[in-house]
């Protein structure tokens, strides 16, 4: 490809080279972990002591700082790792792979906390934990499809082969899963459920999204922190036996 | 305090305080986990690393 | 065939450069250089662990750990005839059936008594009918060899062990038809742990330079 | 490709005892719905779409690991993926034979089961007409996971992890329509819809499947 010869490549090359993302993301990850918390503080306490109580489901709705800001990071958490797959099939980036596996078990944690802080959520609203809404059944087979992804990278021994093959069903997956989302509402709406749902289209008060909205921009931010957090603990990992990581490790100072 | 009038009733979060509280606890929790697993890791892999180097293995 | 066609690209079969291969945190080879003109053979020799399957495997795409760029000439259809160690022979299907299937893949369509005549060379003539799973391991690999007496092959044959599979006879005659093959202006990349006497070839050792960098 | 079709009939046909093994659990899936919900044919009848379709994907599932497993082992595939031929061409004929072998057995299975649910012989038809676009989905979908799985030695219960959350949509518009159709009103939208499905997995999925082959062969 005459395109690798570009100094844009080169350069891109050099960036992504593990050393060279380990040292800098650092600062990023710590940067990132530190406005995501504070902001997610100040999200919480201004949701939960400030925030009036909404007039239909009482002080239950505010769970909704937990559940939106992380059914929408696990969301866009999947649209990121097919972003990733990608990079990593066609132009062959071994970050992208370090990356992508480590957002199968952030993905995995976000759509359970979004399925769980939803149940919990249900047993005030519909009095029961579990109702098959549109939107609990898509999270659900997301869960299964983060399962799927992380089941396939461990039961493959080779790295690389296990990291071809994830990237194909994160590619899979993430075509099927607006063909999923559609068929189940399209589902939902048949059996004509009688619920209301959690996160009604009802217009908010601005009292309520504001710390709604920061809530979401903050857990972004936190995620993108444990994302780049694990993703310095994979690179040492694969890397184990070079000789920058046992510098880094402090081992080679000691034989 | 804010919008309650006690901070007993915002522990109760009227009657909603069980739900409320505990998904806020499995965040936090979540959160630490993953943050706690990863040290646990590194530390498990450094003395993987130093057994292998006593071993001349490295 | 198109001897005369052959002649007018000078350019090699297989130019492989700074190849490089890694398995479970091993380095096997690196900055290995292969060039595979027409008319010549390569062996490939080693110990066993050393990477040669691995090497072979990678050259005709089957193996993705191999690294380094691989330019194999530009042909029509698939450039080479793989032979590996598994014998690409179905249990279910008679060695006759399996045959013209290895000869169909790659676009032949030879007559029965092109396929007689292939199973005679490796001496399964008698064989004919019998279901795959009925044959020894050593046969269904025969039965792969036999593809090499096929009329309308690719130039360039890749085997991995051809002889291990043949008693001495088989060898020899092996031997011949490799011969003849690149005498023919075919190429042929092989490996084995014996050496051939009845034709030439340069050899490529792999893992020396890593022993030399353990020691 | 006929003769990438013929090969696939022919090792199906001689290897039939083996394929009868899905069939048979599907009749067992089938009746132990009655015997763990409820024997009484009313409301039997308006589980009947579900059990057929869940029993059809389970049976489905089943087989699927068989796809590729052979043609790895003995190392046909590795011939063929030396061969110029394209490893999608097979993995169409093995999707196609799959499916006959599989998915319509399953298929004509099904007005007989569906009397043993008291599904009205009035929706047979459709139910017919239904199973074997959905069944053929199932074998295309789970090609790629055959395919991603080729390489592994207990892979069964993975391949089945894989699979599931892509035979949501088929599971959901399949008894969906037979259910629409139960209820009166027009099956067309979700008919429709899974026929414009098997469409897109047939013409995608061959590709997917040869890329992740491709990786299966590695060793």
């Amino acid at each position: 490809m005459a395109f690798s010869m570009t100094p844009v490549w080169r350069w891109f090359h050099r960036w992504t080279s593990p050393p060279n993302f380990y040292r800098i993301a650092r600062p990023w990850a710590l940067g990132l972990m530190l406005v995501g918390g504070v902001a997610l503080l100040v999200a919480w306490i201004w949701g939960l002591v400030f925030a009036p109580e909404d007039y239909l489901q009482g002080n239950s709705y505010r769970i909704i700082f937990v559940h939106v800001p992380s059914a929408s990071a696990s969301l866009a958490m999947y649209l990121s790792m097919a972003i990733l797959a990608v990079i990593s099939l066609v132009w062959k980036i071994k970050l992208a792979d370090m990356v992508l596996r480590q957002c199968i078990p952030v993905g995995l944690t976000l759509t359970a906390l979004a399925l769980i802080s939803g149940a919990i959520w249900g047993r005030p609203t519909w009095g029961v934990y579990w109702i098959w809404d549109a939107r609990l059944t898509s999270m659900l087979v997301q869960l299964f499809l983060f399962i799927g992804m992380w089941a396939i990278h461990t039961a493959i021994e080779q790295q690389k082969l296990a990291d071809k093959a994830t990237a194909i069903l994160v590619l899979v997956g993430f075509v099927n899963l607006p063909i999923i989302k559609w068929s189940v509402d399209w589902w939902n709406t048949m059996h004509q459920p009688a619920t209301i749902r959690i996160t009604g289209e009802t217009t908010m008060v601005w009292e309520m999204l504001a710390p709604l909205l920061l809530s979401m921009a903050a857990t972004y931010c936190v995620v993108a922190a444990l994302v780049l957090y694990r993703t310095r603990w994979e690179i040492l990992y694969r890397e184990r036996k070079t000789r920058w990581v046992q510098d880094e490790l402090g081992l080679r100072g000691q034989a | 305090m804010g919008y309650f009038d006690s901070f007993s009733d915002f522990i109760r979060m009227g009657n909603h305080g069980v739900f409320v509280w505990s998904v806020y606890g499995i965040t936090v929790f979540t959160i630490l986990g993953h943050w706690l697993g990863l040290r646990l890791q590194k530390r498990r892999l450094v003395t993987e690393m130093q057994r292998l180097k006593k071993r001349g293995q490295l | 065939m198109s001897s005369s066609a052959r002649q007018n690209h000078n350019d090699p079969v297989l130019r492989a450069r700074d190849l490089i291969c890694e398995r479970d945190d091993r380095l096997l080879f690196r900055d290995l250089q292969l060039t595979l003109t027409d008319g010549s053979a390569l062996r490939i020799a080693g110990r066993n662990g050393t990477g040669k399957t691995t090497l072979m495997r990678g050259l005709v795409g089957l193996n993705i750990l191999l690294e380094g760029s691989i330019d194999w000439r530009q042909t029509d259809a698939s450039p080479w005839l793989y032979v590996g160690h598994r014998p690409g022979i179905s249990a279910h299907l008679t060695v006759l059936e399996n045959l013209r299937f290895l000869a169909r893949l790659r676009g032949l369509d030879p007559d029965q008594a092109a396929l007689r005549q292939a199973l005679a060379a490796v001496d399964l003539q008698a064989f004919d009918d019998s279901p795959g799973q009925q044959l020894s391991a050593g046969q269904q690999r025969r039965v792969l060899l036999a593809m090499l007496y096929l009329p309308g092959l690719p130039d360039c044959w890749v085997l991995d062990e051809p002889f291990t599979a043949l008693d001495k006879q088989g060898v020899l005659a092996l031997e011949h038809h490799l011969g003849a093959h690149c005498a023919k202006g075919g190429s042929l990349l092989f490996s084995t742990h014996h050496e051939p006497t009845v034709f030439d070839y340069a050899t490529v050792t792999l893992g020396e330079h890593m022993t030399e960098g353990a020691t | 490709m006929m003769f990438l079709l013929r090969r696939e009939w022919l090792l199906s046909w001689r290897r039939r005892s083996e394929l009868i093994n899905p069939l048979v659990f599907n009749l067992m899936v089938v009746a132990l719905f009655p015997l763990g919900i409820t024997p009484d044919p009313d409301e039997l009848a308006v589980l009947a779409p579900g059990i057929l379709w869940v029993a059809a994907l389970l049976a489905t599932l089943l087989s699927l690991d068989l796809m590729f497993r052979y043609d790895h082992q003995d190392g046909s595939l590795e011939q063929v993926a030396t061969s110029g031929t394209p490893l999608a061409a097979l993995i169409l004929a093995k999707i196609l034979n799959h499916w006959l072998f599989t998915g319509l057995a399953l298929t004509l299975m099904s007005p007989l089961l569906g009397l043993m649910l008291n599904l009205p012989i009035s929706l047979m038809p459709l139910t017919l007409l239904v199973l074997a676009l959905g069944t053929l989905v199932f074998s295309t979908i789970g090609a790629i996971g055959a395919a991603l799985v080729a390489g592994l030695r207990r892979s069964g219960l993975l391949l089945s992890l894989l699979v599931i959350p892509l035979y949501i949509p088929v599971l959901i518009l399949g008894t969906g329509s037979i259910n629409a159709a139960l209820a009166g009103v027009s099956f067309v939208a979700p008919l429709s819809a899974l026929a414009a499905l098997a469409c897109m997995a047939l013409a995608l999925a061959p590709w997917v499947a040869a890329a992740a082959l491709q990786l299966s062969i590695n060793d």
